[in-house]
Parts: structure tokens; C-alpha cells; sequence
């Protein structure tokens, strides 16, 4: 993996500014916003970008990531493989939860067991993982079902709670949110990080506090000098940008692309941004045999390729990545970027841009006419996903598929599409595992029943031979690994599941005297942040 | 009040017109306004709804006389390359559509339970009089949230999308009623014991015929005052449900929802996305408000 | 006075039982509760079990009464976006959204009283006339778009005063105060010009016309033929009978601030109710959407009552029976 | 004795859209401590509006436009508002049509009482409450000692307009101007008002301007009368004589359609057509288009009022001159 130069640059700079003003030990307050509010505090509820960005600042993982997402140690030292099935994780000595309990194997223990929960968001980290046990006060052993190259990538999501706490509490398994479930981790936590929650009003504020106990102060690199995190949730754009120019708000995660001009030009404002480990795309529904939303009967056109491939066609990602992105995207041809584990550059092109060989392809499938279909779309969850579906929409009316956007926030849109009650919608995936195989398992592997396998294929795409590549990847490791993931970029390339748009760019925007390094998977950690 | 409908239209109304500068220049504003909304299909520059003419190179066009304007989109361009000129026009359309459905509805309603309140008095009218008190206890703009919602949730999301104007309508139009009918009941009440009235019960003319042929000329006047202080607020409430993203369906965007759209870049300079539809819309209130205002005063001649 | 009283609490009960119907029928129709409750993978088993847990088996006035039953106790159920109980959602931001709405109807009634006053009683002064030009943009513009301006200009532009929330608060118990903060304060000073600002000019017009109507009386007339001085009939006989109607109306038009306070809300992103239930709309929300509806049923059930009351005590031509109110 | 009240060629005018309408013209009559003058006509002949003019209330746009009025000598039409103002009350008291809305709904009498004494007289409160039950007593409502504190709306008319009354003569002043004071009430009542304003004038020795126009009541009350068409004194006299021997010919008619007591006058007996409105008023004599008499002159030249024996009229017929034109129909008066 790459080291980028940026964030090492960026780092030093923080350690540099650190360094001037050390010694001065006064309330640093951050007062940080963003559109969402986490809808719960359970550590294993959610697995949500909103929830936690909250949540890691205050419970660890074993493995913890660098700036440049690369593992490093956790409440773990020392981590394994003593058989291709078992793996050993040395323990941190004398960490200590937020209420004082001192952390044990068990709780490391109890946590993976926890997260294993049928009610459980997190199941797709530890999907390999048949049980864990603690073999004394400090090793804890994973026991697989079968050997799993990217273990320890996985186990970075996994945050370890107390297991005392938990049973006290009534928290055994995870906040069961389908069921409208409410308990104690709803609103309270328990973990080892480096900040505790001080108090918690949903959808108004939640304030973190410096937990000067942390095990992590005295260790390199986190150096950040941040007592007290105000985080407010702001669902206008228009609202949240008036607040950081006002001075209201130090840090806004979400800025609108469209403000990020007049940002970058405000006095005591600075915008800055990298590359999300997030990829847009558009999903077809290649499995029914009837068009579900549109005026063709009798047969569904997205299962011929070539529609498929006219559709690709009509899209010029290059003017929405111009004009509705403005800059802040990066086409591509792929499933995910460069950052992810597996990524083949040679696989990263683009059908071209071409209306003409678009319409062209349409009349050869049988649709001189073109057709009309409904495009699934969420409008408060990517960065300007009504606005995308709108561009594409016209897009392909302008070679004959009329395309009404049907766009509702991402609560019922996910409702939705999740009863693959779709006939095309627009996604956007990250990877925070940073590896291929959670891609292709999730988006394109055929929905079996497996833990993991196609839970978010909702066009039910289904190759055999992409399956089969799916099951290389999770066994495979080395060559063979990548072989297989090179064919199974391939063989996206070639069967055209997926209409791929671009990677997000994350701009974040602060005030002047705020340093945090930008991460590539949109999580602040603030143990890395400075205000001066 | 037997005249009223005459005197209405006789010449001291059209003297009082004419001699008020603001009320003149209203009513060309209106006048613009409706027959912009009104001819936009044919007079607009282009067609907003035919996705098929949009090209994305064309966003964030600034208004013809700026720097980088295209004498094209004399408004500029919004960020689907739609010129902005004509999504008001297409947008005001909306507007003025479920602005005066909306009264129409109300006035429909109204109109008819205050004559049969008035006319028939009794239960019958202390019972339709308390419901219109009730209702106006609740302010409008909430009822017709409400209205909104309860359907938005009952129907199906597709039938939603199709009947959605229709929805609006109705919410708004049913807030409205009990003006109207309070009005018409007063007015007769004083008619329905007038000679004339009696007269004509007394040859046999029918009730209903008596209502319509003699009682509604007389409250023609203050319905129509009404009416038109409504339709600036029936406006303002689609912009305002349009705003809050339940109004009208987004594949048909009304001036609220322009607005809505260009509030998300109002920060980022490109103001014309949203300052124009504002603009437009406030001059189509106003405009309306002041009509209505200077057909109240010179309908009624004591506030002069 | 308590008959009275009496009387209009039980008139008020027809209208809180249709309230109450349709937030039931809402509640138990339209949100579909068992599906929601269920997700996606369920037994026929676990389906029946949750319809006999809801009570959903049983008849529909068994389950509507006991639907008001938990309603009187404050019990809607847990919030399907938030997961938390429903009455503690709205009681944690019901102080928010009281307060904004205090200092709404303060202004919209001071100023608006103030100013229909004056132009009232000085119809052809220039002051007037701008006043009344001022009401009239001031009705045709719409709040969202008067919030957004203000932003624009304090927050953004002059950098005097917040854009949005409630800066710091004070617990008291349950309540949570912004009014004891320098930062509550300033918070609260643009969502509550925003939201009393459209009724201030409906109240300013209202009191203006009422007020040249009182001024047009004969007891008014036969005040000056007594020699009563200028203070005297203005602001004892005119504005006291101005009153009258203006409390009937004004009352309402506060009511009027609740509904607003959602579009206010929405703009500043003030953490009250208005706020709670379009997040709650956008996320299909059924039981607090259900019970917001009755809050706020209950909330103009009291402001008429309370306008009811005024009414009582401002008239006395109402004490003695409502049917002989006899007059102008 | 000098008259308490003179008006002299009093013009009000009301500048409207369609040109300035001369509401009176030329009214001129004096009143003498004590008296009680009769101010008859038609609805919008102009009595309310003398009434109007003399209180210094006349309704905007209205304005006095020519001539004077004098109480007791001074000049008062041209007064600042606040001098004005202390006279209204304390030196000239007025009664309004209908007692049902002439008192404010929402004060008691007896507060309404003692806020007009305080205004005008050095009374403390206890003082202003003892006279305010007094007068209450004076103008014969029943315990009112303690119906001083009942609402207007806990009065009958009848009681009520006894209330106006007391209110009118609470100040004691020397001119009470009472504008159709029995109109608005149920004739039985009528007549106890009339005879208790009789009474109340005499024993305060207050003179009265007493616009109606209900010739029974007139015929009653009054020792003087003025008649009134479209804006002008058409006749003026002593009572006795407009009402056995009117000299005008409108008077005339006017005389001949007592004593619908209980009906308002709205046709005249003998005369066709109504009168003008104030924008139509013809040349010369207003009354020639009606008139049974009318001549050349009647409809070039405005007549003024000229002596006619125990009246003066504004009639040609009158005008030693105008013998010589030959009239155009056989004088019947």
C-alpha cells in the first residue's frame, strides 16, 4: 500500500504547530457539524458512517489505522496467524474502560462474540469468524471457518466494549433497530478511547470529553490537543455553511461542493479535501424478466448487454464530474479506487462517451424507440446524488430512454431497493475494509445465504463465474488472490453489472486554526487534531 | 346591497382604478405574471420538462447580462443547464395553477355551506358553522401539511406522484373554506328575510333558484375581496409546503420548489438560481395582495 | 366563571376525539406498524405474535380507546427513526420550540399591536403609510425565504448573530432554557424576527382596520362630543374595544406561530418540535408524527380557552350570559 | 339677552374625488339661553351636519369652509383641537341618535359619568361618584346608586339614552345639541325622553339645538324652528308659525305630512321627487325642480332668507321684487 505524501506532509505540519504550542494545557473545544446525526450509541448496531465517526472516538478497536489507513496496533500489541483458522491477538496492558473497569481478554472476547449477534450491523467484519475465546488475561484467540487473508483489516470496524458493563446494562447483543428497540447503548457508552461521551441529545448535540486516561496520549503520533468535541447535526447545507463562516461551527465534514469556492475565499476558513474510498455507481436489475418500472412488457431490456453498454454510453460522467461535482470527483471505469487492496489500473477505463454509438446499440437491441424506466435515487446520502440522477436523466433521455427520477431520502430508499424492488438505482459504496473482496462480495456475489454474500446485490446479478472468483478471493492469498481479483475486474468490465460514475472526493471544510488530517474514509479522528 | 354587484362594476371602480398609481402597476405585474405563466409553453425561450433538451454543459449559466452570460438564457442556466426564465414561467404556471384551484375549491365550498348555513339556519347551521369554527382555530398552513401527509402516507407512492397536485390543491383549498362561508352565511341571513326573498318563496320559486338568482349576486362582492387576499396566501402556502419538499412533485416544479432547488446555491454565487423564482414569486404575491387590497377598500366604501 | 369555563373544556372534547381518531388512524393504518416492526425476514409465527402484542387483533374501538387511553398518559411508543420513546422526544424539545414561539408572539404582538395603533389613529402620516407598505411585503413574502435572507445578511454578511440552534442552554429539570445565555439569547433573535414577523403584519393590519372601525363608532363620536381627551379615547375607549376582536383573531394567528415555527425551524435548524416532525415526515415517522398532530391539538384546545378566558374578562357583555351580547 | 349661540353663513364643504360638495351653504340662526331650536328636514337635508359643525366634530374630509360660529359671542370654529376639545362637554353637551351604541360597551356608566365631570370640573373621585349617582337619579333611573356600576349593556334603550342624557348635561353646559334623540327608541319611550330633556333644559336653563325629523316632536318641544333643504335654511321660525302657517313651500308640505309620529318622513305629502344629492344641486332656488310655485327666477337666482311676517323664508315669492314676474302656477299659500 502507498504511503501518501500528503497526509505524512500534513502530519508533520500538525506535529510541528503541535510542538509550538506544547505545554499550554487549556480547553481545546472543537464544535463540529455534519448533515446526519448517528441514530444510536450502540458499538455494533449501525454499520454507518454517521454513527461512527461518534462512536470510534470513543471505543477502540484492536487494530487501529494510520493516517494513511494502514493498521496499527489497538488495544492489541501483537496480532498472529498460529493457524490459517486461528488467530492470536496480544492485548494492551492496563487499559482502562471509561467507568473504570480494566480491559480483560473476555471483553475482547465478548465484543467479537457481540458482534456476531443476529442483530448485529457489523456481521460482514466478522463473517469468517465461527467463535473467539480468551486464552488468558491478555490473549485472545479467533477461531475461523475457513482461513481469511484480511482478518485483521476486518477487525479495525470491531469496537471492543466491556463485557461487565454490558451484562450489568442488559446489552448483551446489539440494539435490535428493526425492531425499534431501545436500551441502554442507545444513548450510553462504555469504551477505552481517547474521548467519553459527555452527554448525548439526539438530532442536537452530543458533546465527547477529552478522556486524559486514554492509553494512546503518550504513544507517537497522537498528539492532538482537542478537551471537548460539541458535534451538532445540520441538515440544511445553506445553515451549516452560515455557521462555519460565522464562526459558530469549527468543523464541517459535508460542506455542498458548490460552496467550496466561497469557502476556500472566507477569511478564517480553509477547505480541505482527498479522495473518499467511495465509489458511485448505477445498479441494474438483470434479473427479472418483465421490466418492474417502465412501459416495456413482456421482457426486460437491462438483461441484454446491450443496453446495458448503450446506457453506459449516453453518460458524459466527465461533464457531471465538471459541473454538478465540479471538480471534486474521479471518474472512473472500476468498482473501487486506487486506495483498496486489489485495485488494477488497467482495469480502471471507461466505456467512452458516445450518444451516437448509444443509439446505435439501442436499435440493435430492439428498442429503436427507446424505452421508459424509473431510476431509483437517494437525495440525502452521496455527495449530490439527486442532482447526479437528474444529469443522467437527462442523459438518457437524449437517446431515447426517458427516465423518470424517482428520489426519496435514504431511509425509504433503502427500504425500498432492499426488496430489490428496483429496476435501476444509484449507489455509492465504500470499503472500509480496504480490500476488493468486500466489494465484489457484497455488490456482486450471488445472494446464497451467506453471511455477506450479495446483501447488497439488488440488481440480483448473478455469474457463476464471478461467484467462483468471489470464493478464490476469500481463501486465496498472494498471486492467486490478485489473479482472481484482476479477472473479476475484468469480468465486471466485460458484463456490465454496475454503470460505474466516480470515486467521491471528500472536501472538508474548518476554520483556520483547526489541523485534522483528511482521511480517505471520511472518519475524523480528533485524536490527530489540533486547535490553536 | 342589491346593487352591489352593479356598483361593483360600474364606473367608480374603475375610476378608483385608475387613479391609484400602485394599484395600476399591480395589476400589470399580475397581469405579466399570468400571462407569462399562462403562454409559457409558447412564449418561453425553453422547455424545461423535455429532459431530452438539457445539456449539463450548459449549468451554472449567470443571467445574459453578466460576464460569462449566454444571451441564450437570459436568466442564466441552474445546475441541470435549465434556463432559468423558463422554469419560472413553468414554475409560476404551477403556482398560478394550484393557487387558484386551490381558492376556487374554497370558494366552491365555501360559498355553498354559508348559503345553505344561512338559508336554512338552524341545526343545520349551527352545526356547519361550528365545524368552520373549529377549523379556523387551526392555522391553515398546518392543515394542509397534514391533509399532505395523511395522503402522501395512505396512497401508494406512484399513485401519490400522479394525483400529488391534486393533493396540494385540496390541502390548501380545504383550509380555506370557513372564510368564505362565514361571509356568505351573514350576507344571507340578511338577505333571507329581505321582502323580496319572502316575495318569492311566497309565488313558489325554488330555494335553490332563490340562492342562486338572489342571495349569491349579493355576496358577490365581498367573496370575490376574499378570494383574492386568498390566492396571494394559497400561493404562498404551496411555496411554503414546495419549500419544505411536500408540495408539488419535483418532475413539476412550482416556484416553491425553484427555490428550494436554488437556496442550495444561493452561498456559492450563484444566486440567480434562487433570487430570480423569488423574486418572481414575491411579485406575484404582492401584486395579487395589493389588487385585493384596492378591491376591499373600494368595495367597501367606508375605509376610504 | 367556572361554568364557563366548564362549558368550553367540554366543547373541547369533541374536537381533541377527532384529532385523536385521525392520529390513530394515522398510528394504526397508514404507517403499516407490523411491517415496519417486522424488517424483512419474519415466521408467520413472530407476524401473529406482534399483531396480538400491538393489539391489533382486536376491535377498532377496543384498540382506539386504548390508543387514547396511553395518549392521556403521554404514551405514543418508541420512535421508529430514533428508537426512543416518543413523549421523551417531544418533552426534550418541546421547550425549544415554547420558547421560540414565546418571543414570536411577544413581538408579533407588541409590535404588531404598536403599530396597527398608530395606523390606526394617524391613517394619512407618512410613517403610516410606510408601515403599511411594510405589512403588505411583509405578507407577501414567505417566511423560508425572509429566514434565509436574515441568515444572509446577519450571520453571513455582518457576522452579528448565529444562524442556527440554540446556542447554550440551561437545564431546569426537564426544561431547557436558552433565555439565561448571552449565546441563547443571541440565537434566538433571527428564528424569532422570522416567525413573528408574518404574523406581526397580519395583527398590524388587523388592529389598523379594527381600530378605524372602533374609531368610526358612535360611542367613540359621542366620547369626543364629551371632551374627552385624545389619550383618553384613543387609548382607553378605542384600544380597549379594539381588543376585543383582536384577541378572538390574534389567539388564532398565534396558533398560527406553532405551524410557522416548523418552516422557522426547518431554517435555522432550531431543535424543536417543527423540527422533530419534518425530520420525522421525511422518515415516515408514524408514532411522533401521531402524537406532534395531538400536542398540538391540545396546544390550540388551551390558546382558545385561554383567548376564551381574555374574551370573559375583557366584555362584559359575555359574563352575563352569551346571549345577550347585544352591541355593535 | 345676546344669544348664546350665533351661526352666521356657515359653508361646509367636502372636497371628494368628483370635486368639492358644498354640504351646507349659507346657514345662519342664533339661539338664546334657555331656548329650544327645532332643526327639521329631510335625511341629508344637512342638521345632523350644522349639529356636526357647531360641536367641531365634523367627519374628515369635512371642513368648515365660510362663515363663524359664536358661543356666547367668542368665535369657535376656528379653534386649535385642544381648546376645542375643553369646550365640548363643558360648554356645549350633545346627544347622539341611538343610545344602543352611543355608550362604550365596556365601562360602566358610571365610569363613563365620572371620567367626563373629571375631565371638565376639579371633582376628586369620591366627589365625581356622588354627582354621577346624582345624576343618574336626575335623569330617573331607578337604584342608581347602584346601577352606577352596571354596564350600558345591562340598560334598556330608554334607560340607556336617560344615561346619554346625564352624560350630555354631567358638565353643565350652556348649549346642548341633541341630534335625533328619539329616533332610534320604541315611540312610548319617545315621548318620556322628550318631556325629560323638557324638563332638564328648563331647570339648568340650558339651551337646545334639537334636530329631527319628526315634525310631533318638534311641535312639542321646541320654541323656534329651522327648516332645512339640501344644505340651506329654507325657513326659520317660531314654532307655532311654520307649523299652523309655513310660508315655504316646502315647509308647507313639509308641515302637511304631520303627525306620522311613528314614521319617518320619506315622502312628502303634495310635493314629487326627493331631494338633490349634494352634487346635483340645480341653480338658484334648490327646491325648484319640486316646487309647485317655481318661476324664472327660482332657477337663475339662490333666494336668500327674507322677511315674511312671523317667519323668514328663502322664497322668491317673498321678494317685493319678484311680483312683478308673473309665477308660473296660481299661489295657493
Amino acid at each position: 500500500m502507498r504511503v501518501k505524501a500528503r497526509a505524512v506532509l500534513r502530519t508533520a505540519a500538525a506535529l510541528a504547530l503541535l510542538a509550538l504550542g506544547a505545554g499550554a494545557v487549556q480547553a481545546k473545544s472543537v464544535r463540529w457539524a455534519a448533515s446526519g446525526d448517528p441514530n444510536t450509541m450502540d458499538p455494533h448496531s449501525q454499520n454507518v458512517g454517521t454513527v461512527t465517526m461518534v462512536l470510534q472516538q470513543v471505543y477502540d478497536p484492536l487494530l487501529k489505522r494510520n493516517q494513511d489507513l494502514s493498521l496499527a496496533p489497538g488495544l492489541a500489541t501483537e496480532w498472529r496467524q498460529e493457524e490459517p483458522t486461528r488467530w492470536r491477538f496480544t492485548l494492551r496492558q492496563g487499559v482502562k474502560f471509561h467507568e473504570g473497569e480494566a480491559l480483560t481478554a473476555e471483553d475482547v472476547a465478548f465484543s467479537v462474540q457481540r458482534a456476531l449477534q443476529p442483530t448485529s450491523n457489523f456481521g460482514i467484519y466478522v463473517d469468517t469468524v465461527d467463535h473467539a475465546v480468551a486464552v488468558d488475561e491478555r490473549t485472545v484467540d479467533i477461531i475461523l471457518k475457513r482461513p481469511d487473508p484480511i482478518l485483521s483489516n476486518k477487525l479495525a470496524s470491531i469496537f471492543i466494549v466491556s463485557k461487565s458493563w454490558s451484562e450489568k446494562h442488559n446489552a448483551t447483543r446489539p440494539q435490535n433497530t428493526r425492531a425499534r428497540e431501545e436500551m441502554h447503548t442507545t444513548r450510553n457508552t462504555n469504551g477505552t478511547g481517547a474521548y467519553r461521551l459527555a452527554s448525548r441529545e439526539p438530532d442536537v448535540r452530543t458533546v465527547l470529553a477529552r478522556n486524559e486516561a486514554w492509553w494512546g496520549w503518550g504513544v507517537e503520533g497522537n498528539a492532538g490537543n482537542v478537551t471537548e468535541i460539541v458535534y451538532r447535526p445540520i441538515a440544511s447545507d445553506a445553515t451549516r455553511i452560515a455557521a462555519l463562516l460565522s464562526g459558530e461551527v469549527d468543523f464541517v465534514m459535508d460542506p455542498p461542493l458548490q460552496d467550496l469556492n466561497r469557502l476556500r475565499a472566507a477569511p478564517g476558513v480553509k477547505v480541505i479535501e482527498g479522495p473518499e474510498v467511495r465509489s458511485i455507481f448505477l445498479a441494474m436489475d438483470v434479473n427479472r424478466d418483465e421490466l418492474l418500472y417502465g412501459d416495456v412488457k413482456g421482457k426486460n431490456p437491462f438483461k441484454d448487454l446491450r443496453v446495458r453498454q448503450a446506457l453506459y454510453q449516453a453518460i458524459d460522467v466527465q461533464a457531471i464530474h465538471r459541473t454538478t461535482m465540479r471538480g471534486q470527483s474521479v471518474v472512473t471505469g472500476t468498482l473501487f479506487p486506487e486506495q483498496v487492496n486489489g485495485y488494477v489500473k488497467a482495469e480502471d477505463v471507461r466505456l467512452p462517451f458516445d450518444a451516437a454509438r448509444a443509439k446505435a446499440l439501442l436499435e440493435q437491441a430492439g428498442y429503436p424507440q427507446g424505452f421508459s424506466v424509473t431510476l431509483d435515487c437517494p437525495n440525502n446520502r452521496y455527495i449530490n446524488d439527486e442532482q447526479i440522477c437528474q444529469n443522467i436523466a437527462a442523459m438518457w433521455s437524449r437517446v431515447g430512454v426517458r427516465t423518470a427520477v424517482k428520489s426519496q431520502p435514504l431511509a425509504p430508499f433503502f427500504a425500498q431497493i432492499q426488496k430489490d424492488d428496483t429496476s435501476v438505482y444509484l449507489l455509492g459504496w465504500g470499503v472500509p475494509t480496504l480490500d476488493a473482496l468486500y466489494s465484489f462480495q457484497s455488490l456482486l456475489a450471488f445472494r446464497n445465504g451467506d453471511q455477506g454474500d450479495g446483501i447488497w446485490n439488488y440488481g440480483r446479478y448473478s455469474n457463476p463465474r464471478m461467484d467462483a472468483l468471489v470464493q478464490r478471493m476469500k481463501t486465496d492469498t498472494g498471486e492467486a488472490r490478485q489473479a482472481a481479483i484482476t479477472e473479476a475486474l475484468k469480468l465486471y468490465r466485460e458484463d456490465v453489472p454496475h454503470i460505474p460514475l466516480h470515486h467521491q472526493m471528500i472536501p472538508w471544510a474548518m476554520r483556520s486554526n483547526v489541523q485534522i488530517p483528511h482521511m480517505a474514509n471520511n472518519q475524523p479522528y480528533f485524536r490527530w487534531a489540533v486547535v490553536n | 346591497m342589491a346593487s352591489a354587484l352593479a356598483r361593483a362594476f360600474d364606473s367608480d371602480l374603475w375610476w378608483s382604478f385608475k387613479r391609484s398609481p400602485v394599484t395600476v402597476a399591480s395589476a400589470l405585474v399580475a397581469l405579466v405574471c399570468i400571462l407569462g405563466a399562462l403562454l409559457a409553453p409558447w412564449i418561453a425561450p425553453h422547455n424545461p420538462f423535455d429532459l431530452a433538451t438539457l445539456n449539463l454543459g450548459d449549468a451554472f449559466k449567470p443571467p445574459a447580462w453578466a460576464e460569462d452570460g449566454d444571451p441564450l438564457f437570459g436568466l442564466g442556466t441552474d445546475d441541470q443547464g435549465r434556463d432559468v426564465l423558463s422554469a419560472i414561467m413553468y414554475g409560476a404556471r404551477i403556482s398560478l395553477l394550484v393557487g387558484v384551484c386551490a381558492v376556487v375549491f374554497s370558494t366552491l365550498v365555501g360559498v355553498a355551506v354559508g348559503l345553505l348555513a344561512g338559508y336554512l339556519g338552524g341545526t343545520a347551521d349551527s352545526l356547519l358553522m361550528r365545524i368552520a369554527d373549529i377549523q379556523l382555530t387551526f392555522p391553515s398552513i398546518l392543515i394542509a401539511l397534514l391533509v399532505d401527509g395523511v395522503v402522501r402516507a395512505a396512497v401508494p407512492r406512484e399513485v401519490h406522484d400522479q394525483i400529488a397536485l391534486f393533493v396540494v390543491i385540496f390541502a390548501i383549498g380545504i383550509s380555506a373554506w370557513p372564510q368564505f362561508a362565514r361571509t356568505v352565511r351573514g350576507s344571507t341571513l340578511v338577505e333571507r328575510n329581505k321582502e323580496y326573498v319572502l316575495a318569492a318563496r311566497i309565488i313558489g320559486i325554488s330555494q335553490v333558484r332563490i340562492m342562486l338568482t338572489h342571495v349569491l349576486p349579493n355576496v358577490i362582492g365581498p367573496v370575490l375581496v376574499i378570494a383574492t387576499l386568498n390566492l396571494g396566501f394559497a400561493i404562498l402556502a404551496e411555496a411554503t409546503l414546495s419549500f419544505l419538499g411536500v408540495g408539488v412533485p419535483p418532475t413539476q416544479p412550482s416556484l416553491g420548489t425553484l427555490i428550494r432547488i436554488g437556496n442550495d446555491f444561493l452561498f456559492s454565487g450563484e444566486w440567480w438560481i434562487t433570487i430570480f423564482p423569488g423574486i418572481a414569486l414575491i411579485c406575484m404575491v404582492l401584486s395579487v395582495n395589493l389588487l385585493g387590497d384596492w378591491l376591499r377598500d373600494a368595495l367597501n366604501p367606508r375605509l376610504r | 366563571m367556572f361554568a364557563f369555563i366548564l362549558s368550553r373544556i367540554l366543547q373541547a372534547i369533541p374536537v381533541m376525539l377527532v384529532v385523536a381518531l385521525i392520529s390513530f388512524a394515522m398510528f394504526a393504518y397508514v404507517g403499516d406498524p407490523v411491517s415496519i416492526m417486522l424488517g424483512q425476514d419474519f415466521t408467520e409465527a413472530q407476524r401473529t405474535q406482534l399483531i396480538k402484542d400491538l393489539g391489533l387483533d382486536q376491535s377498532f374501538l377496543m384498540q382506539f380507546s386504548t390508543f387514547i387511553g396511553n395518549a392521556a398518559q403521554g404514551e405514543f411508543g418508541l420512535s421508529y427513526r430514533l428508537s426512543r420513546p416518543v413523549a421523551q422526544l417531544i418533552g426534550e424539545r418541546a421547550p425549544a420550540t415554547l420558547e421560540l414561539a414565546i418571543c414570536a408572539a411577544s413581538i408579533a404582538l407588541v409590535v404588531g399591536v404598536a403599530m396597527g395603533v398608530y395606523t390606526g389613529l394617524y391613517r394619512n402620516s407618512w410613517l403610516s403609510r410606510a408601515f403599511l407598505t411594510f405589512s403588505l411585503v411583509g405578507v407577501s413574502l414567505p417566511p423560508f425565504l425572509i429566514g434565509i435572507l436574515l441568515i444572509l445578511i446577519f450571520s453571513v454578511w455582518l457576522g452579528w448573530l448565529p444562524s442556527f440552534g440554540r446556542g447554550e442552554v440551561v437545564q431546569f429539570g426537564w426544561w431547557s432554557t436558552g433565555f439565561l445565555t448571552w449565546s441563547g439569547l443571541k440565537a434566538l433573535i433571527l428564528p424569532a424576527i422570522t416567525l413573528g414577523l408574518f404574523q406581526l403584519t397580519l395583527i398590524m393590519r388587523l388592529v389598523r382596520s379594527e381600530m378605524l372601525e372602533v374609531l368610526r363608532t358612535d360611542y367613540i363620536k359621542f366620547a369626543r362630543a364629551r371632551g374627552l381627551g385624545n389619550r383618553a379615547i384613543n387609548f382607553g375607549h378605542a384600544l380597549k374595544n379594539t381588543l376585543v376582536p383582536v384577541i378572538t383573531i390574534a389567539g388564532l394567528q398565534l396558533g398560527g406561530i406553532i405551524a410557522f415555527a416548523i418552516v422557522t425551524e426547518t431554517v435555522f435548524q432550531w431543535p424543536g418540535m417543527g423540527l422533530l416532525f419534518i425530520q420525522s415526515v421525511g422518515a415516515a415517522d408514524i408514532p411522533v408524527m401521531a402524537a406532534y398532530l395531538m400536542l398540538i391539538a391540545l396546544v390550540f384546545v388551551g390558546i382558545n380557552l385561554v383567548v376564551d378566558l381574555l374574551y370573559f374578562l375583557v366584555d362584559p357583555r359575555l359574563r352575563v350570559g352569551r346571549g345577550a351580547a347585544g352591541g355593535h | 339677552m345676546p344669544p348664546i349661540l350665533e351661526v352666521r353663513d356657515l359653508r361646509v364643504e367636502f372636497p371628494t374625488r368628483r370635486g368639492t360638495l358644498t354640504a351646507l351653504d349659507g346657514v345662519s340662526f342664533d339661539i338664546a339661553p334657555g331656548e329650544v331650536l327645532g332643526v327639521v328636514g329631510e335625511s341629508g337635508a344637512g342638521k345632523s351636519m350644522t349639529g356636526a359643525a357647531i360641536i367641531g366634530l365634523l367627519e374628515p374630509p369635512g371642513r368648515i369652509a365660510g362663515g363663524q360660529i359664536l358661543l356666547s359671542g367668542k368665535r369657535i370654529d376656528n379653534l386649535p383641537y385642544e381648546q376645542m376639545r375643553r369646550i365640548r362637554g363643558r360648554e356645549i353637551g350633545a346627544i347622539f341618535q341611538d343610545p344602543l351604541t352611543t355608550l362604550n360597551p365596556l365601562y360602566t356608566v358610571g365610569r363613563q359619568l365620572i371620567e367626563t365631570m373629571q375631565t371638565h370640573l376639579p371633582l376628586s373621585d369620591k366627589e365625581a361618584r356622588q354627582r354621577a349617582i346624582g345624576w343618574l337619579e336626575m335623569v330617573g333611573i331607578p337604584a342608581a346608586a347602584q346601577r352606577v356600576d352596571s354596564y350600558p349593556h345591562e340598560f334598556s334603550g330608554g334607560m340607556r339614552q336617560r344615561v346619554v342624557i346625564s352624560l350630555a348635561l354631567c358638565a353643565e353646559p350652556k348649549l346642548i345639541v341633541a341630534d335625533e334623540p328619539t329616533t332610534a327608541l320604541d315611540v312610548s319611550i319617545q315621548a318620556q325622553i322628550i318631556a325629560l330633556l323638557k324638563t332638564l333644559a328648563r331647570e339648568k336653563r340650558t339651551a337646545m339645538m334639537l334636530v329631527t325629523h319628526d315634525m310631533g316632536v318638534i311641535a312639542e318641544t321646541a320654541d323656534r324652528v329651522a327648516v332645512m333643504y339640501a344644505g340651506r335654511i329654507a325657513e326659520i321660525g317660531p314654532v307655532r308659525s311654520v307649523v299652523k302657517s309655513a310660508k315655504h313651500p316646502y315647509s308647507a308640505g313639509l308641515m302637511a305630512s304631520i303627525p306620522p309620529l311613528d314614521r319617518k318622513v320619506d315622502h312628502l305629502a303634495g310635493i314629487e321627487g326627493s331631494m338633490p344629492r349634494l352634487s346635483a344641486i340645480p341653480q338658484g332656488c334648490a327646491f325648484n325642480p319640486r316646487c309647485a310655485h317655481v318661476f324664472a327666477r327660482c332657477r337663475i337666482e339662490r333666494p336668500e332668507l327674507l322677511e315674511t311676517g312671523s317667519t323668514r323664508a328663502a322664497c322668491w315669492l317673498y321678494d317685493p321684487a319678484s311680483e312683478k314676474q308673473a309665477p308660473e302656477v296660481m299661489r295657493h299659500v
